[in-house]
């Protein structure tokens, strides 16, 4: 696809979303059923992977311009997780990939064994034992990549999912974050390496960082637009300095998040190693929430804070975006520790590196 | 030069305000033992407790500036400081009565009339009587000046009143709303004059009260809606068209006291009990500067109250505690983010999980509510000198 | 709608770049192995030498991005990119040449006769020829509009100038001045209207320089007197009159490039050696915060060296870098204090403290030159749409 | 004294100090010495420090307004360290002390060792070796009041380092901060408990917070006076609304510094535990400095940054003072620590204990 074909499918996708309602959570309705549905039903849940596994076909960048399309829209599907980590790992690890209209998850938290049925060498059979926690979309998944441990190293098994019982728990944003137990449960199953496991988690990460990428930016646009309409001691609030330079401030913060998480997606395209992209996009992209969520709600007034309000379903969602798939400070961690494995003298080389 | 407005004298020590605090201490361990509450972020807004706040009155602990013979007990501003900072660090569900303690009983002190003072404050006292705060409209935001609720004397001398408030705190469980109205026509070359403060019986007809939930889903405000409203002529608080001076009065006390630090403490304690496991230099670093800050903060806010066992009615020292507080209160998410991984979540296994979760959804709030940072600097370069 | 002009494409990846950047390393290795430098912070403003710059005109590393009729080499400015970001990254002492590679260079080639570019441009090119930009005056601080130095046509058609100029970065060492100067009154009506750009070779007759020390004592800035200076009419730079246009332009050089990110990353690398040691995971974690919002830095700046490649002249998005990089410049010092315990002292023998000494005397200087943080706010406020 | 004492006092140190000019430090001119002379003759090295002593009488509240005073006016003399930390610490310690028109210093850094000449129960006489490090006004102090180690515990010594040799350094303002090394320096000494030590370092580290309070109110007041003259795009800064929100945070920032210090020596006065108090403040102050100091930069303008100003002199010493007697982390970590020395659960008395 060319870029053209991305601003095609972008709009298609938005297209679809004005036929929904995104914005409602509740414990009842966890999530956007009919948009997945429509988004399914044209395709759209298997755009990045290929047709011969049952994909819809085109490239990484036409999933993530959906994924950031849907994020802009506080879609409440579990597309970011099945377009950008759950279904690439899946065919990474040369496993059958489900059919793309049902969701597909992933799990990276708890703590989940996995013993070999068979020879445990290449995709398999294995048997499962553990608590998946943490896991996006519990419930309303029906299929969980599942990265579990082994004696022999990482495994990432493919488990059916559809009608387990889960924990009904909630991100700040409600969108459903729950545990499986699991207890001899029989999966397809195949044995990473130490670093493919660690591409998992920073896949993940960088899926994270790129809702967030475009959840700032429409913030930020409704903030600006809030700005222009409200009016305060007889003019609107952003003729005021004080409003200016808080709006300039996030545009700042939104900018420069999306210029690295861009570059980040950019760099996995180009097939190159992608820890230390994914970590850095990651951990830009939760500091900026701390400053452009406060904005945003400093400029909204009381308004922006009421549950009728569209910016809070934003803004929860940064909120928990942050924290999932590893916190800023977790990745900061290993993305300091990453830029300094050449040695104290190696920072400046491995940050031109990164992307 | 101008920065002297800022600064007030060193607040006295208390022995009596050290009493009571240890009173009040031992009573919210004995609460807490019983079950009677648990503890939560930001409870002076969300803690709705009628059973708690009657407690309360029966200590002594409500109303306690005020005279004796309205239900008060003439103790000092220092007492009610210890009392009201013991009960917001412990998380205490405090909301039901805290407007009406802190900000509508000394309003009516000031400028009540005899009957209404004698009929409503110890009912405030006893911790039976809660107010609202009816200034914020639709379209007002921070301008108060533009607001548009009108009264008109009927016939028999009584207000008519139509128009609607919104961000009022706990209305649906309030009696009374201290409401900021037009009583005659906007004068562009005036914008303050012609406002008035009524006193409003929440229960008349004509008063709808419509909840406006917050982001988290949490009903803690309303939206008061006027319909023809008539309210007795002897309902009028203070002066007919003096109600932009008493409001600006009653901010000063609203925005001076240990709620404007203290929302998040309960994340901060809870942040205290990860760092005394652990140890972590980092952790314990963090927890120092933070607790350095709030130790600030209490000796700004103590000398406020000290200003006002002296007569002083120090609002732009009172803007700077509300700025410099609120600042703080959201800076305390980020802060202990920066050296826990621990994700909010209100559904957390984790006790500090749930603290992040709660302290961050509430945080929106702690900036707005009572003038936003920007209007309170702007009073603050006033004291200043600079506009 | 409005932050469209915030965006810009994302730069392309350029194998030439990677190509001359790996030579610039390479040479700088030697370099400094040879001890013909230190690395301190800041140095595109303090360090001066001549023959360093000299040595960088040889390999071809100064105006790069130039016709190779005017002495330059025609490269591209990804290429220019990697080397000036190099450079910086090694604290090498860039100071002499820098205004005239970054922002004198491309004004003269822009605006400047053909007389003017084969004269001066292969000199620039060799680090040989070295420019101080004259905007600032004394009283005019951000406000460009209100600059009083006066320039007025002699019988002969040459100008003479009349006033001051200030913070002209190492005019001592420099050999040109291009110089903002009024040459037609001030008309309140068109605050912008009636200033020229003059090439001023601050060898003549009535100019003089006088050193402006900066608070560590350090002289990198100037104050440049003109008194009755004749300047050549052929001297005129661009259009009479079209002034302020041409200097807007020029603030979008001086504003995007990688010196408004890092003036402070010895700084950084300094505390990597220190975190790679000790293994610390607060340290680790603000290494890698820190670096985070610096790749996020390159990247915007990467961008705009992009847009130029296209020919584009992306004014907001360069406001936008400096007013996001001289603030992380500043954060570098405070972040890093938080997670050591090293006093900041010239005399430390901990190289870390030198560096944290260097880095803070330096810091009022990062968010103030080439326009200060609220006037690039404005800018970007104008980019969203809002004045 | 009682209050309008120590407003005579303050306003007998601001006489003086306009006959000097305290602003420029050089190599050569390490200090105000002719100041010196002038606050010596006027008895004021002496204040707070009894008059059987040898001292001028007067409270601590009097020693603290004048080292408030000076710390404003950028003086270079050692009436911090005098005053406030050694000359109460050798009183405390029972040994003799200096004449006050001497300049007497502290060294708590470096590594000192102590052995008892004589039996090494109370004051006595005791043997010096090692460096000690950070030393303020090292080539300026007559006497130096030394926190030495040894066998039986902490030792506070009187040294005299009239003529001694030292590194000729100096703080970021210029004001000299050397080592010396002693070798077999016989001394009158005292031994200390560890909480005595530990008092010692406290005290040091109010006097700078005391110091900074001071410097950071003079800034505030220099900037608001700078905005309001200084005029750009026709109007004075201080009209721009920018500059206003920037000028109130400042003011915040001072105003709370202000509070925790003043209630910090308030609680020294009433004789309480003085440790964490100190820390508090000492934080606290080194905080607002990293506010205060860049936003008075910013208003200031260029002209702020230039050697003729007179901003620097002050915003230089804040920077060097939160890192000296223990940065800001240092003492982040003892407060905090120390705050929960109580258990997990006593932060909150234990911060209604602290002032």
């Amino acid at each position: 696809m060319t870029s053209s074909d991305v601003d095609l499918v972008v709009e298609t996708v938005r297209d679809i979303l004005t036929k929904f309602e995104p914005f409602v959570l509740t414990a009842e309705r966890p999530w956007d059923a009919g948009l997945w549905s429509a988004l399914a039903a044209a395709g759209l849940t298997g755009v990045g992977l290929p047709e011969e596994a049952g994909g819809s076909g085109g490239e990484l960048a036409d999933a993530v311009a959906i994924v950031g399309a849907l994020a802009a829209g506080a879609a409440a599907v579990p597309v970011a997780e099945q377009l950008l980590v759950a279904a690439p790992a899946v065919l990474a690890a040369g496993l059958d990939l489900p059919a793309p209209e049902e969701p597909l998850s992933v799990a990276v938290d708890g703590a989940v064994t996995a013993e070999p049925r068979d020879d445990g060498d290449g995709p398999g059979s294995w048997t499962l034992t553990g608590t998946a926690t943490d896991v996006a979309w519990a419930g309303v998944a029906q299929h969980l990549a599942v990265l579990a441990t082994s004696a022999v190293g990482p495994v990432l098994a493919l488990v059916d999912v559809a009608g387990r019982e889960t924990t009904h728990a909630a991100n700040l944003a409600g969108e459903p974050r729950g545990s499986f137990v699991l207890q001899g449960v029989t999966a397809a199953g195949a044995l990473l390496t130490d670093a493919q496991a660690e591409q998992l988690r920073a896949r993940y990460a960088l899926a994270r960082a790129v809702q967030l990428s475009a959840a700032l930016q429409q913030v930020l646009a409704w903030t600006v637009h809030h700005a222009g309409e409200r009016h305060q001691f007889g003019r609107p609030l952003g003729k005021f300095q004080a409003i200016q330079m808080e709006l300039a401030e996030m545009a700042g913060e939104v900018t420069a998040v999306a210029a690295l998480v861009d570059a980040a997606v950019q760099a996995v395209e180009r097939g190159e190693s992608l820890v230390l992209a994914a970590a850095a996009a990651k951990v830009r992209a939760g500091a900026a929430v701390e400053v452009v969520a406060r904005l945003a709600h400093q400029v909204h007034g009381a308004i922006g804070f009421t549950q009728e309000h569209r910016l809070h379903h934003l803004t929860r969602r940064c909120w928990s975006w942050r924290d999932e798939a590893g916190t800023e400070t977790a990745w900061a961690r290993v993305l300091g520790a990453g830029l300094l494995a050449d040695g104290p003298d190696g920072l400046w080389p491995a940050l031109t590196r990164v992307v | 030069m101008g920065s002297n407005s800022l600064t007030l004298a060193p607040a006295p020590r208390s022995a009596a305000a050290e009493e009571v605090r240890a009173e009040v201490r031992e009573f919210l361990a004995a609460e807490l033992a019983a079950g009677s509450f648990t503890t939560h972020v930001d409870t002076w807004l969300s803690g709705v407790d009628p059973a708690f706040s009657r407690k309360l009155g029966e200590r002594g602990w409500l109303g306690m500036t005020w005279p004796k013979q309205y239900g008060g007990h003439e103790r000092t501003a220092m007492e009610r400081y210890a009392v009201t900072e013991e009960l917001l660090a412990a998380g205490a569900p405090v909301a039901a009565h805290w407007i009406a303690d802190r900000q509508s009983g000394p309003n009516l002190l000031r400028y009540g009339t005899e009957a209404q003072r004698a009929e409503i404050l110890p009912r405030i006292a006893a911790g039976e009587c809660y107010f609202v705060i009816g200034m914020s409209e639709p379209d007002s935001g921070s301008d108060l000046a533009s607001i548009r609720t009108r009264a008109t004397r009927n016939g028999d001398g009584d207000w008519v009143v139509n128009g609607a408030k919104v961000w009022t705190s706990n209305a649906h469980t309030s009696h009374y709303a201290i409401t900021l109205v037009r009583t005659s026509p906007a004068d562009p070359a005036s914008r303050h004059a012609g406002l008035s403060q009524l006193l409003v019986d929440l229960s008349l007809p004509g008063i709808t009260v419509n909840p406006i939930r917050i982001l988290d889903g949490g009903h803690h405000f309303n939206e008061v809606v006027f319909e023809d409203v008539v309210i007795p002529g002897d309902m009028l608080l203070g002066e007919e068209g003096a109600g932009w001076h008493q409001v600006t009065a009653e901010l000063a006390f609203e925005r001076s006291g240990p709620e404007r630090f203290l929302s998040t403490y309960p994340l901060i304690a809870e942040f205290a009990r990860r760092a005394a496991e652990g140890q972590d230099p980092a952790q314990l670093a963090t927890l120092g500067r933070l607790s350095a800050r709030l130790l600030a903060l209490r000796q700004l806010s103590l000398r406020i109250a000290g200003a006002l066992d002296r007569g002083e009615l120090p609002d732009i020292p009172a803007a700077l505690v509300k700025d410099v507080g609120t600042t703080f209160e959201a800076d305390v998410i980020d802060e202990v983010r920066r050296v826990v991984d621990v994700p909010a979540s209100l559904d957390s296994p984790d006790p500090l999980g749930r603290a992040l979760a709660e302290a961050q959804l509430h945080a929106p709030g702690y900036t707005l509510r009572g003038g936003t940072n920007e209007i309170l600097r702007g009073i603050v370069a006033r004291g200043l000198g600079l506009r």
